[in-house]
């Protein structure tokens, strides 16, 4: 029984798909889509065996899994870019820096920076239509950590939904548009959005959103790992454990196949050994991190 | 001889009121229904006739508000109908009523005459046949419906539903039967027809009856109450109050000086 | 004298005395019934006590005075801000443009049903029309956003992708069957007699329908309103999708803006954990949108009795 | 004054004609309005659902391939949520009804409960869904189960059913509840036997009608948290599971999914070609939604004809 | 004197029959109803008393599948109040009604009243004003409501509510006025009021009247029309119908042996 966040939603369901077929049916696997929040409320309060989360676990839920004696390994299971997207017949927007994506973001921006040309004075003096992510997802939240610096903290004047699909048609059809969602609606629709390439504030080049970009480490600071969380007492259960060794197994081909960015294989491997290990807990010690690589967290100790 | 002067009481309304909540209906009403009679309730619209009449099975209990006051004596055992401790429902088990307008349930016609005994938790089926007939041949339909039992009642005609009622309420071999205005929506054939049953019926039952029409008063009863505005102006033999009433009122109404 | 033998008298008697057993289970039945009946106030109690009792944690975080007068709807936000009246401002637009659609819409629809249409034509296009009240909301909601808006868009060069206008219109849309069903059951069931009535008196169709119809069957029409109100305040999907989900506090139909409800969605799906107060703000929202609805009802109800059906 | 001249008197005759005749015109453009914008959703539905709409879109569970996917148990998970609802609200609805027209007395209790309902007929569904995540789903443990949508929708659709029962009733003659009554009948004997049967069809249709709405309904099945990927049915009464035998209620807690929440997920699928999909199912939901409505105009139609007074 | 005799013609039915639907109503009707007279209608239920008199003012249009056979011609104009070429709203401006019912609609008193000027594009208030007042004292309930124009009409009594129908109907000056048992659903007092305004409206206009009272037709009207099964059996002056009947059923009716 899984649950959880709508961003991780389509690997698991593929996985659990394929494992079913696999399986011959004979095991029932449900995934729900809780969000992250609600996927961890009930998976510390004992009620599901994995749950799908686009963010580490918060110290606030650790605390609750504590409390209901729920212990549990962290595996992050691919990379999620957020893509920045306009309008295709945007001439001006060639690239854009996080310091500009800031100026327009920020929530001191509200109600104030309302023109292309007071983000940029080389870009035309023409009304900004925002789109974003709704406030409660994680991309929302990675969003802002990653371009404002600070988790949640958004202008609030901007379309937001839930339903990216409604966030592609905002973009599709305003020139004057730009807006944020996962890469894998935008690799469904570049007929009808263009990725804006963001600049790489390390190296200081542009980089576009692409698959081969995430991988190789060059699309910072807008790519992140997103995980699942796997309880340990379920483990013990075979079924489960099947399905986890299936899922490590399988990622890399099925996150392809829905379009998200699988991590390299051996962080697959690394991941079955945790579990083989029991390695406990997760390796954020509760905090969010933007821009880290997985080469970075393979190297960390976990803690519960 | 005296005793065919005075028959037998079936039942005595003794200072009897109604009251429908503050409006008092019935005033003071005194009057004997005598055994295997005929009684004939006449008066102008709204003098309360029916409201007389429904309170011989207590079918204002039906509604909230309506208050009796005074008893109303049923013999041979001289229960009061009214007491609050006397159950409406065995009233009514033995006092059947038919309503101006025929009122056949939505079922067949042998559906219809069998639910007062169905009521009453009969559900031999050899039982209910013969009680049926008995009562479709009581009520002089049965000769019209016994090849088509199984049809729905509302399919009759109207004179055939109100007789059909008839021998819903004869099924369950009331003591008394009421009638309220049974004619008045039907043609002239069918209202022979129910006359002349009244007739027949009353060798077996007491009948009272509420009718607008002073000439099928004169016809069908032995015994004849005039009312008036909630009143009991005079009571009598049919023949006396007909030819020498004893009210001014009671003349006015049967000379047709009112509406 | 002697209908009835002596032994036949006490047993006559006891027949009329009160049945206990019968009594009894009538008795039962109706207290049963009478449970069938309470378990909607149990549902009333429950549904307040659900969004009270999480709203009480809301508010002991945030004063009620902010509540209603801060002019910002920004609870998940780093600086978070709790103005109710930017969600309700879009609530009540695109309420009012939903109802600018179906009251008349409906009202004439039914007017035409029950008292111009052929019992055919009535037959057939009521309960085709109550199939409009069947379509899955969220394909009006695609259908206001990929349809009407562009559409809407020719005429108002300057109206945004999304809008409480496009969103209302087509909530007006799905209403109006609501309307127009529960307004002509209320005029059919005004009585033949009266519209004889006025017809001897040499009135038109129209006239009758209008001074006398109408009038007549003026609680029905109100109740049918009120429902339709409830219906446009309480809809969900169609505001999700087309109305832009911004919290932005306008009375301006020509914007995007956020309503309760369409908050409310937003947060059950999002990945907010419980217990925080982001949380706990979509039953402090959802105990607004009752207390809105139940203004309504009580208008309604006031309306119902001061015109009530005298015929 | 004097009396108008038969010219005047024609002519103020053609002016309430003409007016007549515009209203009526009216009218049917705003019958054609609304009948329109149904043809053009369900016509867009089929068109654009068409290549989907084959016998394996009912078989086939959901899946992340597009073509592949289908509604099998969406369907059945709305069919088995509507049981429920159904099994609910019904005996509840019809019980409420009959208590208020047949037994309640005019007092405060009565007026309470009556002043309730019509205020709960117009409480936002997505409040429903509030209630029943606090009660159900927690309070009751019943969790995101066929039971707990089940009833959510029940609670939902109750209004509904009470107020068709009370209209059914009312519409039975006095007369024929006295005339039970005049024979001897008990209250609950003249329910049974005439107000109940001739109430069905009224009820039915009130009930059909509410249901139909309860198939549609997405939000409040949102809140409960039931947006799910399943590719397994409940299991059937009494069958041998993985978790051993079911008995005969099993499947009420089972998980599920149903028609709209489908809808939903697909179209907020990155992947255009899922929208074929939710168009299709789309198209599926209003078959049912019609068929029921269908279902209950002819039972209507059945049964009033053997009821005439 | 022969003009006293025989008094102008209002209007005249001429071999008129009338068929709901399949079913035939009222069989080749040929009577008469002279200007400023009472004529009664009488029969027993059924026989197609109120279907005659709604024909006067093409009730029957407003249901579909009724059929008119035949003429109903108006004088003094000679118009065939059928003919599908005259429009039914302005024979309904000419021809007022009464119903069994009294239907005020649910508007204020002077509302009522104004009805039907209103219809007719009457929008001076003074105009208004003096013709409310002017129907409501011909309807003798003016003193009654004068100080509460502005009630709602259905809180009346039902004889004023009655009266005030006839009001309704006297504001536009109809030349013509059905009454269909304008009080059968009456207290007598009530229609001893109306009767005695019948007798005075018809000094002013032509009155026909349904009753089922024969006491009342015999109080109220001139001219009797008896009608059995569709058929129109006896018509003449009221007091020979009455005293000395041609035909057997007429009598056998006035003297009550039907229902
Ligand atoms: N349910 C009721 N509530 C209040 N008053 C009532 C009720 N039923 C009847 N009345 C009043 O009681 C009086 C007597 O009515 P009842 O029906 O008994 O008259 P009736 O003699 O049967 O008249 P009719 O010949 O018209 O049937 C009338 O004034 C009537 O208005
Ligand atoms: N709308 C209708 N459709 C079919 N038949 C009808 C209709 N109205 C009346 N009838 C029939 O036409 C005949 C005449 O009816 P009508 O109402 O004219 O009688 P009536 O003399 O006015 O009776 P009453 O004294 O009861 O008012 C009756 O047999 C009746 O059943
Ligand atoms: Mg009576
Ligand atoms: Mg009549």
């Amino acid at each position: 029984k899984i649950d959880g966040s709508s961003t991780v939603y389509p690997i698991t369901e593929a996985v659990a798909e394929e494992f079913q077929k696999a399986k011959k049916n004979a095991i029932k696997v449900t995934v729900g889509i809780s969000g992250t929040g609600g996927g961890f409320k009930k998976f510390c309060r004992d009620e599901t065996d994995l749950s799908n989360a686009s963010r580490p676990i918060t110290a606030k839920e650790m605390e609750d899994c504590k409390a209901a004696g729920v212990e549990y390994i962290e595996m992050p299971v691919a990379y999620d870019a957020l893509t920045v997207v306009i309008n295709p017949k945007n001439s001006f927007l060639k690239q854009a820096t996080v310091d500009e994506l800031k100026t327009l973001w920020e929530p001191a921006a509200q109600g104030k920076v309302m023109k292309w040309n007071q983000v940029n004075p080389a870009w035309p003096d023409a009304p900004v239509k925002l789109f974003g992510a709704g406030a409660d997802s994680g991309t929302f939240e990675y969003f802002t950590e990653a371009i404002v610096g600070k988790a949640k903290s958004s202008r609030g004047d901007y379309t937001a939904s839930e339903d990216d699909n409604v966030l592609v048609q905002g973009v599709s059809r305003d020139v004057n548009a730009i807006g944020y969602f996962g890469y894998a609606y935008y690799a469904e629709n570049m007929a009808r959005l263009k990725g804006l390439p963001i600049v790489n504030p390390k190296t200081g080049k542009a980089v576009e959103p692409s698959g081969a970009n995430v991988e190789n480490g060059s699309y910072v600071p807008l790519s992140r790992p997103i995980f699942v969380y796997v309880k340990v007492k379920s483990l013990q259960k075979p079924e489960v454990k099947e399905f986890v060794e299936f899922y490590m197994k399988s990622a890399d081909k099925l996150v392809r196949e829905v379009k998200y960015v699988p991590l390299p294989q051996s962080a697959y491997d690394f991941n079955l050994k945790h579990v083989k290990d029991m390695k406990k807990g997760t390796v954020f010690g509760g905090k969010n991190e933007v821009g880290i690589t997985i080469e970075e967290l393979m190297k960390r100790e976990a803690k519960l | 001889m005296q005793i065919h002067d005075k028959p037998a009481l079936k039942a005595e309304a003794r200072s009897f009121n109604f009251f429908y909540g503050e409006v008092q209906a019935l005033k003071n009403i005194n009057m004997p229904i005598y055994d295997k009679k005929v009684t004939a309730l006449i008066g102008p619209s709204g003098c309360g006739k029916s409201t007389y009449l429904r309170s011989f099975n207590r079918m204002h209990d039906l509604y909230p508000g309506n208050r009796y006051e005074g008893e109303i004596r049923f013999h041979p055992d001289n229960t009061n109908l009214l007491s609050p401790e006397v159950d409406p429902i065995e009233v009514r088990m033995r006092v059947g009523m038919v309503f101006q307008k025929p009122n056949p349930f939505p079922k067949t016609i042998y559906e219809n005459v069998a639910y007062g005994l169905r009521v009453r938790g009969e559900r031999n089926k050899r039982v209910l046949d013969d009680k049926v007939e008995h009562a479709l041949k009581g009520a002089a339909i049965w000769g019209e419906v016994k090849d088509r039992l199984q049809d729905l009642a509302p399919n009759l005609s109207g004179g055939q539903q109100q007789r059909l009622c008839i021998a819903r309420a004869l099924a369950t071999d009331p003591e008394l039967l009421l009638f309220d205005e049974p004619t008045s929506a039907l043609d002239p054939i069918a209202t022979g027809a129910i006359e002349e049953l009244v007739h027949e019926l009353k060798k077996r039952v007491t009948i009272l009856i509420v009718t607008h029409n002073m000439q099928q008063a004169a016809r069908v009863s032995d015994y004849t109450a005039y009312m008036y505005l909630g009143e009991m102006i005079e009571f009598g033999k049919t023949d006396e109050i007909f030819i020498k009433p004893q009210d001014k009122r009671t003349e006015d109404y049967i000379t047709g000086r009112h509406g | 004298m002697t209908a009835h033998n002596a032994s036949d008298l006490p047993r006559i008697s006891d027949r009329l005395a009160k049945n206990a057993l019968r009594n009894v289970s009538e008795r039962i039945i109706e207290a049963i019934l009478f449970a069938a009946a309470a378990v909607s106030v149990l549902t009333t109690i429950g549904i307040v006590y659900v969004l009270v009792s999480e709203s009480i944690h809301f508010f002991a975080q945030v004063s009620i005075v902010d509540f209603l007068t801060d002019t910002q709807w920004t609870p998940l936000f780093d600086d978070a801000h709790f103005g109710i009246m930017v969600l309700v401002s879009g609530t009540l637009v695109s309420s009012f443009v939903a109802l600018a659609v179906a009251i008349p819409m409906g009202t004439i629809i039914a007017i035409y049903l029950s008292e111009f249409a052929n019992p055919k034509v009535r037959e057939i296009a009521k309960p085709v029309l109550e199939l409009l009240g069947g379509i899955p909301t969220i394909v009006f909601g695609y259908f206001a956003l990929l349809i009407v808006t562009p559409v809407l868009q020719k005429i108002f060069p300057e109206l945004p992708g999304f809008s409480l206008l496009s969103a209302g219109l087509v909530m007006g849309i799905m209403i109006v069957p609501y309307v127009a069903s529960l307004s002509e059951d209320a005029m059919r069931a005004v009585p033949m007699s009266l519209r004889e009535g006025a017809f001897a008196m040499g009135s038109t169709r129209l006239y009758t329908a209008l001074h006398v119809v109408v009038p007549a069957a003026f609680s029905g029409l109100a109740a049918s309103y009120i429902l339709g109100i409830s219906r446009a305040v309480g809809e969900t999907m169609i505001l999700a999708v087309a109305a832009g989900m911004q919290p932005n506090l306008t009375w301006n139909p020509m914007e995007p803006a956020a309503t309760i409800t369409s908050y409310i969605v937003q947060v059950a799906l999002g990945d907010l954990p419980h217990g925080s107060i982001g949380y706990q703000t979509i039953f402090a929202a959802g105990l607004t949108l009752l207390l809105i609805t139940l203004c309504f009802n009580i208008l309604g109800q006031w309306l119902r009795r001061k015109f009530r059906e005298n015929y | 004054m004097q009396p108008l001249t038969t010219e005047q008197i024609r002519a103020v005759i053609a002016r309430g004609k003409a007016k007549d005749a515009i209203f009526q015109a009216v009218g049917i453009l705003c019958l054609a309005i609304g009948l329109l914008v149904i043809f053009l959703l369900v016509g867009d539905m089929v068109i654009r659902g068409a290549a989907r709409l084959n016998l394996d879109f009912f078989t086939q569970f959901a899946s992340r391939r597009a073509a592949q996917a289908g509604i099998l148990s969406a369907w059945v998970g709305s069919l088995l949520v509507m049981l429920v609802t159904a099994c609910a609200a019904v005996p509840l609805g019809v019980a409420a009804g009959l208590y208020l027209e047949e037994y309640a007395k005019r007092n405060l209790v009565t007026e309470i409960i009556e002043i309730n309902i019509t205020n709960l007929a117009a409480v936002p569904s997505i409040v429903y869904g509030l209630l029943a995540l606090g009660i159900f789903v927690y309070a009751f443990g019943f969790g995101q189960s066929i039971l707990t949508a089940g009833l959510t929708l029940a609670l939902l659709i109750l209004p509904i059913v009470i107020v068709a029962t009370r209209e059914a009733i009312r519409a039975i003659p006095g007369m024929i509840r006295e005339g039970s009554m005049a024979v001897g009948a008990t209250r609950w004997q003249t329910c049974r036997y005439h107000i109940i049967p001739y109430a069905m069809p009224g009820i039915l249709t009130g009930v059909i009608i509410g249901l139909a709405r309860a198939i549609g309904e997405t939000a409040p099945i949102i809140t409960i948290g039931a947006l799910t990927f399943i590719a397994f049915l409940p299991p059937l009464p009494f069958t041998e599971t993985t978790e051993g035998s079911a008995g005969l209620f099993e499947w009420l807690m089972s998980p599920f999914t149903v028609m709209p929440i489908q809808i939903f997920n697909w179209t907020s699928r990155p992947d255009p070609a899922f929208e074929v999909n939710a168009a299709a199912a789309g198209f599926v939901l209003m078959a049912m939604v019609l068929t029921m409505n269908g279902l209950a105009i002819w039972l209507r139609y059945r049964m009033r004809k053997n009821i005439k007074w």
